[in-house]
């Protein structure tokens, strides 16, 4: 086993650091239904971390915990060594956290670059007076900025669509503005729902390939929640499965892969 | 083929954040600038100006207001005849207990103040959404109206509670009360409008707007990603009641010169400026200039055709009226939710592909 | 019972009885929003049309009187004869019936799958519309609205009152007719909607307009339906309202008393409205009553909303109302 | 295996041109012909219009503002091109929009019963057994407002309120977007014994093209609003093109996510 | 001379009389006499909804076109049009409405509220429950029901001095516009037992004010309406209920005038009466037709003063300001005992502030007067009026003429 406080190199040679964030026995009740029954993992530093399960087990619920919209009745959250308070999700999204949605969540009435901009909200310092006036500050920020978003546009190709409503495009361009929009958060941890969801082969590896080149490059940490296995075997470092609630497995892909409880659950047959 | 716009030659970020990113947009608003304040003061009369103009430029600042509360931040708000009192007795107290201080000073002191009232009743907008909330703010308009209607400070005491405006100067020339000529009325709000639009234009490109607009397109996922929905919301209420204010104000001061709360501030006036805003457009300046003067004219233009042309009797005419407005309204949204301000991006759009179409 | 108790119970129950006055307004608000997601404004003048109307069959007035002669100079007033209540009440309801054709027609067909706010707006449209069309039609002078209604002080309630505690309570007649009918039409209504197949439809589109199409429900019937059964109700408000105040513009305002019950019950829930109406009724009259006069007086037209305002920050749905579903 | 040269074709869309907004061209003359009782696929990628050529079929354009601006679509012999979407699902077309479109308020069961709504027999307990036979996690959740459920469990609501209706032809979109794969088998073995059993015809936008390709029998591809390749599906298959792009096979069989890191242009058929 | 009226929105009911007896009377000068001096009248109408912003379109639209004088019908209005009046130099005639404090022609030079006002309505029927209890009111109980707005509020003043004056308890009772709904209010009388009520209404609110009083069962002769809550559009919603309610009158109702021979034969019979012609007779369409008879008069005075007949809006406002209507000239004009005589003067535009009473008849759907003119109590009211005018001249730096 390798030394798992202190990080380890992949295969690959990218290197995994300490534990990042750490969910610690959480438990989520909607009423009477347990959406999440008493689960802890980890996550690491500059890991790609999966979520699999079968519908309905609470993996989209679990990144709502993280990023704070659910408040879970029981357990607690770690994150960068200290336990996370209670707070609220805008509170979460300015310690570096930011996540695409399942039903994609964008502004459908913005241009796809205001919709990229709003990622940097965050970022951005500018008070309003000086927003009034379109002086100094305002304009600069807004120049430096863009000149970030641009790059994003750029990395994820989708410079023809700059000025385009979100709400006309197409289903895969809405998931990859989305990514563009979570990814010009700068942040340290992105947690993906089922980004490659309604996609084809061909845009699932374009999508892959983002998502490891974001990996690479900026180190960001990676929580992603996919069904479509190949994608997950191939670019996750370690895989949590969830079934009903419950945490049935977590591994390697391949410690996944051949785990009974799992095959039975969820993948069905033994995928390759 | 005079609408071009082949290919971004924006060399760097600013420029392509301009306003006008066209050239030919650009001329042709220099061009209104320019009829704005340099032709129609000299050719002004008491009827344009009292019919038109004035009202069509103190509702454009009315709803520029209400367009970055419910077009661009979404919070529908019914309390716009509300505010837009607060703004009027603001203005009318100050400029009675301040005679010596210029009436521009009042009328933005007018609109900061409702700023802070329209904070007040922006509150519950944090828990309370959608229609609930637009009728949630009805609340403010009748409380309102209803307060300065009762309370006697309000209105100095006058026998009535009637308020009426007492003559002020800007650089020697009367703005407000009776001596006021057309040009000068014109031109005080023209001045105000101008910059206060100027204002929301900048505010609206920027992060303010972004955030706003976030909020209004999905405010759970705008918060997931980091915009703090209390000061967003508290923000467009605030900046929003600030124009409703001034705008108020100027209704009252310049435009009517004499006001009854319930009558020139009551639930009809909110009405009419979220008219003027769906109409225009949601989350457009542009529109909600479009949706003013739509507003403004319709009234009188088809008064003066039925009574003026046909020569019908005023009641039949005005029931005539009613139902031709109606009927209209009905008839734009039909033909375009957006808007006028859409209207006219899809002409631009068609133009600019013109001759070819697609 | 000390006199003050007294008065407050007298107020208690006046202010009840107005409230289902002002249910009887939101009940069309309630059909309409639960089934198409429209908020209604239109539905005051609703109730105006549909008593104008009303009066004009029952006392044979040639409709569009006014327009005819002033285009064709002829002196046309009255038809000269006086339906019965009934009967009148029945062309009303066809009429009502008509409209709701029309509009859906006309303006609803056109604005499926559009924002909200645009149909309120479009409904504003509407109201404005109607509202000369009634003017015209019937002529704007005020009317008597009679369907035989009791009305007045109820003489059993008096006595036995008095003879209880020694001060006879005011109940008005009118309003108890009105309680009976409210009831009637809550319980039946809600009957419908709960467990018909088109009360489930009606759920279905105000949720998802698209959706509904897709699996085939027609929008055109719910639409007509729905419109039709909230005419007859504005019909229902406006013999109430017209009965008290005479026939004319100023009843279509009454929409504006339904809005607070409306928000208070909830917009989707039809016993809500009933339930908002009394809270809000008894709220405001007893407020305007023992404290109206310490700060003024004429409190009732805020005051309502400021109610609703305070119950909607424990529970932004409203009373009953569905919650709004919030998820990402 | 369903010829389709000798069957009737139920369904006839001839050279059809969408336009949104009175602008936005979308379809550039797609012509598709389904035949009776088959399964038939409609692939391609992001924005090629596969929901669009749906929703002009199942007539739902007019809320999107869109419109059909030339071509003809037929039905049987009809044309329905004027028809309102309820009346093309009393003749049996019913449509599964794409992104589950529950009615959130209602209940998981109340959302299934709308799906009967223009049934008039009484055997709609009966294929409420069978939805719930077909989907047991619906059954574990149907007093729950659909608009809490999970994404896969809206999907598969959305599937089986369609079924509900016992129509005679399902335009699915994108049935297995936000499912597990074991139940995207699942739902694809749906497909096909409703499609056999019941002679239920099929037409199913997709962007899943290896399981579709698996169970349709006839397929189309789309590419930026016009058709560029159909044929039967085993054909498709085995296309080198299709192939590589659409199944991500490559000579040496499926090759890894994190193999395809390279910049690479994707063919196109249609420059 | 434009005729700002309205006959939409909520007031509608009020409007549409008022505005065919006003036109009435000017059509049967035309037709009769050929106008006034040989002058045709011109009254343009000008619809306004009883809304202040139509209402200056509607000054603006017709001022140009050579108007003489306004009469707008609604307080809110005049309050607006004061100012502009005072700076275009038109007269602003305002008979039983508008802002009462006008009636002091040293400060409002513009603005004639002849022959009586609201603080007058208020004082004479104090005046007149006076008499009804052997002149001492001390220790009675008067409720004020009233509109709450501007015009509403009018009143309130006079009867707290009045009542300091003469020991009765005042009871302020506010009703919000439209006052379709006013159980609280009457629930309040029923408790509070007062022995009288006034009222001062617009609209829809009277009806449901004496509907509700008739519902309490609140004797009705103790129950009393200023002039605008006086008209058949108030009682014949109620029924019988209504029957024995009062009201103030500044002139005589009802077809019982000659003059209604000549408006017979020359107007409705050749069918240019005014509107659907069916408001004839009533309370408002005779309070119509009194305003253009004063208009009417004053027009004659300025021909007279000026010496040619086409005058201008300054030469009227002399007109007004030297008009008397003495009892012979209304005899003489088909109006025998319907307005009291009155003189106006340079300080004086107000009039003497007479009025009458009258009573509905609900079997005859008739109004009786049931007194003669009754006086106001000036010795009250000049002071407040002078106070009110004061404020208004300091506000706005206006001199005091005619001294
Ligand atoms: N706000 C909520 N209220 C009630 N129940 C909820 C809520 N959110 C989630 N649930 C329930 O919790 C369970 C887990 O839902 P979740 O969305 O986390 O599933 P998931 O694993 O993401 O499934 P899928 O793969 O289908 O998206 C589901 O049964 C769902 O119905
Ligand atoms: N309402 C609309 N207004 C304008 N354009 C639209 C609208 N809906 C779709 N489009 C455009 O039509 C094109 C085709 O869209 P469509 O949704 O049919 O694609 P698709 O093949 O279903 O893609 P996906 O696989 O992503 O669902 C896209 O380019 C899209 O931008
Ligand atoms: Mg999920
Ligand atoms: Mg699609």
């Amino acid at each position: 086993m390798k030394d798992m406080t202190e990080g380890y190199t992949t295969a690959d040679g990218r290197r995994i650091g300490p534990v990042l964030m750490e969910m610690k026995n959480i438990t989520l009740r909607f009423g009477g239904v347990k959406a999440i029954t008493d689960i802890s993992f980890d996550i690491r530093e500059g890991e790609i971390r999966a979520i699999i399960g079968p519908n309905g087990a609470g993996k989209s619920s679990m990144l709502n915990v993280i990023s704070g919209f659910y408040v879970p009745q029981e357990g607690e959250v770690w994150f960068k060594g200290y336990r996370r308070g209670p707070m609220r999700p805008y509170q979460v999204a300015r310690l570096g956290i930011s996540r695409t949605f399942q039903n994609i969540a964008l502004f459908d009435g913005m241009s796809v670059l205001d919709n990229i901009m709003t990622g940097r909200l965050t970022l951005m310092k500018s008070g309003l007076l000086n927003q009034a006036l379109w002086w100094g500050r305002a304009e600069r920020e807004e120049t430096e900025h863009r000149e970030k978003v641009e790059k994003i546009i750029d990395f994820l190709e989708i410079q023809a669509i700059r000025k385009t409503p979100v709400g006309r495009l197409p289903y895969g361009l809405k998931k990859r503005v989305e990514l563009a929009r979570a990814l010009a958060a700068e942040p340290k941890l992105l947690l993906l729902d089922e980004p490659m969801a309604g996609m084809n082969v061909e845009e699932k590896e374009d999508m892959s390939r983002f998502i490891l080149d974001v990996n690479d490059e900026f180190g960001t940490t990676i929580v992603l929640i996919e069904h479509d296995m190949g994608v997950v075997m191939d670019l996750s470092d370690r895989v949590v499965v969830m079934d009903y609630g419950k945490k049935i497995g977590d591994g390697t892909p391949d410690e996944v892969r051949s785990n009974p409880d799992v095959i039975n659950a969820y993948l069905g047959v033994a995928h390759d | 083929m005079f609408y071009r716009e082949a290919g971004d030659f924006k060399t760097s970020y600013a420029d392509d954040s301009q306003t006008f990113p066209i050239r030919f947009d650009r001329l042709r608003y220099y061009a209104v600038v320019a009829v704005a304040f340099g032709v129609i003061p000299f050719v002004i009369n008491d009827y344009w100006a009292n019919a038109v103009f004035v009202p069509f430029l103190i509702y454009a600042i009315a709803a520029i207001g209400l367009n970055i509360l419910t077009g661009y931040c979404g919070q529908v708000s019914l309390g716009t005849g509300g505010f837009m009192a607060v703004g009027a007795y603001a203005c009318y107290k100050l400029m009675t207990a301040f005679p010596e201080v210029s009436i521009l000073i009042h009328v933005l002191l007018a609109g900061g103040i409702t700023a802070m009232v329209g904070v007040l009743f922006g509150l519950p907008s944090l828990r309370i959404k959608g229609f609930y909330l637009a009728v949630a703010t009805l609340a403010a308009q009748f409380f309102l109206v209803w307060l300065f209607n009762k309370v006697p400070w309000f209105y100095n005491y006058s026998a009535s509670g009637q308020i009426s405006a007492p003559e002020r100067t800007i650089l020697g020339h009367p703005v407000t009360g009776a001596a006021t000529t057309a040009s000068a009325k014109y031109l005080f709000c023209l001045v105000i409008l101008f910059a206060l639009a100027w204002l929301a234009r900048n505010l609206t490109r920027g992060t303010v707007g972004r955030k706003w607009m976030a909020i209004r397109d999905m405010d759970i996922a705008a918060e997931i990603i980091g915009v703090n929905p209390l000061t967003t919301k508290l923000s467009a209420f605030a900046i929003s009641s600030f124009y409703i204010g001034v705008a108020g104000a100027l209704f009252f001061a310049v435009y009517l010169g004499a006001a009854e709360v319930g009558e020139a501030f009551g639930i009809q006036k909110s009405f009419l400026i979220l008219f003027m805003i769906i109409i225009g457009g949601l989350g457009s300046i542009f529109g909600s200039f479009a949706g003013a003067a739509f507003m403004v004219l319709m009234p009188v233009l088809l008064k003066n055709i039925l009574v003026g042309q046909f020569g019908w009797a005023t009641d039949l005419a005005a029931h005539v009226e009613l139902m031709i407005v109606g009927a209209l309204i009905v008839i734009f949204l039909i033909a375009e939710p957006h808007g006028m301000a859409q209207l006219w991006r899809l002409a631009k759009e068609k133009l600019r592909l013109w001759p070819f179409p697609h | 019972m000390p006199d003050q108790l007294l008065y407050a119970t007298e107020a208690a129950l006046n202010g009840l009885m107005a409230g289902v006055l002002y249910s009887l307004v939101a009940l069309g608000f309630v059909l309409i929003f639960k089934a198409s997601g429209i908020f209604n404004y239109a539905q005051g003048v609703l109730a105006l049309f549909a008593a104008l109307t009303l009066v004009g069959f029952q006392n044979g007035q040639v409709p569009f009187a006014h327009l005819i002669n002033a285009v064709f100079g002829t002196d046309l007033h009255h038809f000269g004869w006086q339906l019965p209540a009934l009967v009148a009440i029945v062309l009303t309801a066809g009429v009502m019936v008509a409209l709701a054709i029309v509009i859906e027609r006309y303006v609803l067909k056109h604005l499926v799958n559009q924002p909200p706010i645009i149909l309120f707006m479009a409904t504003i449209g509407m109201a404005y519309f109607l509202e000369g069309f009634g003017d015209i039609m019937w002529g704007a002078d005020i009317k008597k609205l009679d369907v035989g209604l009791p009305q007045g002080l109820n003489e059993t309630i008096d006595a036995v009152t008095f003879e209880a505690f020694g001060y006879g309570f005011f109940i008005d007649n009118l309003d108890i007719v009105a309680s009976v009918v409210a009831a009637l039409l809550v319980i039946s209504l809600t009957l419908f909607s709960q467990y018909s197949k088109q009360g489930r439809a009606l759920r279905a589109v105000a949720d998802d307009h698209q959706a509904a199409l897709s699996v085939g429900i027609s929008l055109r019937f719910i639409w007509v339906l729905v419109w039709s059964i909230a005419g007859f109700v504005a019909l229902v408000a406006g013999i109430m309202w017209g009965s008290k105040s005479g026939v004319q513009f100023s009843l279509s305002l009454i929409a504006l008393k339904a809005l607070p019950v409306l928000m208070l019950g909830g917009f989707t829930s039809i016993p809500g409205a009933i339930v908002g109406g009394l809270i809000i009724g008894m709220g405001e009259k007893l407020f305007e009553f023992f404290i109206g006069p310490m700060i003024g007086g004429a409190t009732e037209n805020w005051f309502a909303y400021v109610l609703a305002l305070l119950f909607l920050v424990f529970r932004p749905q409203g009373l009953f109302g569905e919650k709004i579903i919030e998820r990402v | 295996m369903l010829d389709a040269a000798k069957t009737e074709s139920l369904l006839e869309v001839n050279n059809i041109e969408v336009i949104y907004n009175h602008v936005i061209l979308v379809l550039k003359g797609v012509s598709l012909s389904v035949p009776k009782g088959g399964i038939t696929a409609l692939l391609g990628g992001n924005g090629a219009g596969k929901t669009t050529t749906l929703k002009a079929i199942s007539n739902l354009l007019h809320s999107e503002r869109g419109e059909v601006t030339k071509g003809s679509i037929i039905y049987r012999g009809e044309r329905v091109q004027d028809m309102s979407p309820a009346d093309l699902v009393k003749k049996g077309v019913i449509q599964v929009m794409e992104g589950r479109h529950c009615f959130g308020h209602l209940t998981v069961e109340d959302n299934l019963l709308t799906g009967a709504y223009t049934r008039t027999d009484r055997e709609v307990a009966k294929d409420l057994e069978m939805v719930y036979h077909y989907f047991p996690r619906l059954k574990e959740r149907r007093k729950s407002q659909a608009g809490y459920t999970s994404g896969g469990e809206q999907q598969m609501v959305a599937i089986g309120r369609a079924l509900m209706s016992r129509p005679e032809t399902i335009l699915l979109d994108e049935p297995s977007m936000g499912l597990a794969p074991q139940l995207v088998e699942q739902i694809f073995e749906i497909v096909r014994a409703v499609n056999e059993k019941e002679g239920v015809t099929f037409l199913l936008a997709e962007q899943n093209t290896n399981v579709a390709l698996r169970y349709a029998h006839y397929g189309y591809i789309l590419e930026n609003g016009r058709v560029v390749m159909d044929g039967p599906a085993a054909d498709l298959r085995e296309n080198p093109d299709v192939k590589e792009f659409y199944l991500g096979m490559s000579d040496k069989g499926r090759k890894s996510f994190r193999d395809v890191r390279s910049y690479r242009r994707r063919k196109r058929w249609l420059a | 001379v434009p005729n700002l009226s309205y006959r939409t929105g909520p007031y509608a009911p009020g409007g549409i009389p008022y505005a065919d007896g006003f036109n009435d009377y000017f059509t049967l000068l035309n037709e009769r006499d050929g106008g006034i001096g040989g002058e045709k009248v011109v009254n343009p109408e000008c619809e306004t909804a009883y809304n202040t912003e139509k209402g200056v379109e509607c000054y603006e639209a017709t001022k140009g076109s050579g108007a003489l004088v306004y009469n707008p019908l609604s307080t809110g209005i005049t309050y607006q049009l004061i100012p502009k009046v005072s700076a275009d130099g038109i007269p602003l005639y305002t008979p039983g409405y508008g802002r009462t404090s006008a009636a002091n022609g040293k400060i409002f030079e513009w603005v004639f509220n002849y022959p009586a006002n609201y603080w007058d309505g208020a004082s004479v029927a104090i005046k007149y429950l006076l008499d009804q209890n052997g002149g001492d009111l001390s220790g009675k109980r008067i409720a004020l029901v009233y509109h709450n707005s501007a015009y509403g509020k009018e009143p309130i003043r006079t009867l707290q001095e009045l009542s300091k004056k003469h020991g009765y308890e005042l009871i302020e009772i506010p009703v919000d516009h439209p006052g379709q709904e006013q159980k609280s209010q009457w629930l309040q009388i029923r408790r509070d037992k007062p022995d009288y009520v006034l009222m001062w209404g617009w609209g829809v609110m009277n009806a449901v004010a004496i509907q509700e009083a008739a519902n309490i069962r609140y004797p009705m002769e103790n129950f009393i309406g200023i002039w605008w809550s006086g008209s058949e559009n108030d009682v014949l919603p109620v029924g019988d209920g209504a029957n024995g309610y009062k009201s103030l009158a500044m002139h005589g109702t009802g077809m019982d005038y000659p003059v209604y021979g000549d408006l017979k034969t020359y107007v409705y019979d050749t069918g240019k009466a005014s509107g659907a012609g069916d408001q004839v007779g009533s309370v408002l369409y005779s309070r119509g037709m009194y305003a253009a008879l004063v208009i009417s008069e004053a027009i004659r005075k300025a021909q007279e003063l000026a010496g040619h007949s086409a005058i201008t809006a300054a030469e009227l406002r002399n007109g007004f300001e030297a008009l008397e209507i003495t009892e012979a000239r209304m005899a003489e004009l088909g109006l025998p005992n319907f307005g009291q005589p009155f003189a106006a003067s340079c300080a004086d535009h107000g009039g003497p502030g007479h009025a009458l009473i009258q009573q509905w008849d609900a079997a005859a759907k008739k109004w009786n007067l049931i007194t003669g003119f009754i006086a106001p109590d000036d010795e009250v009211l000049t002071p407040l009026v002078m106070e009110d005018s004061a404020a208004f001249a300091a506000e706005n730096a206006i001199a005091e003429r005619c001294n």
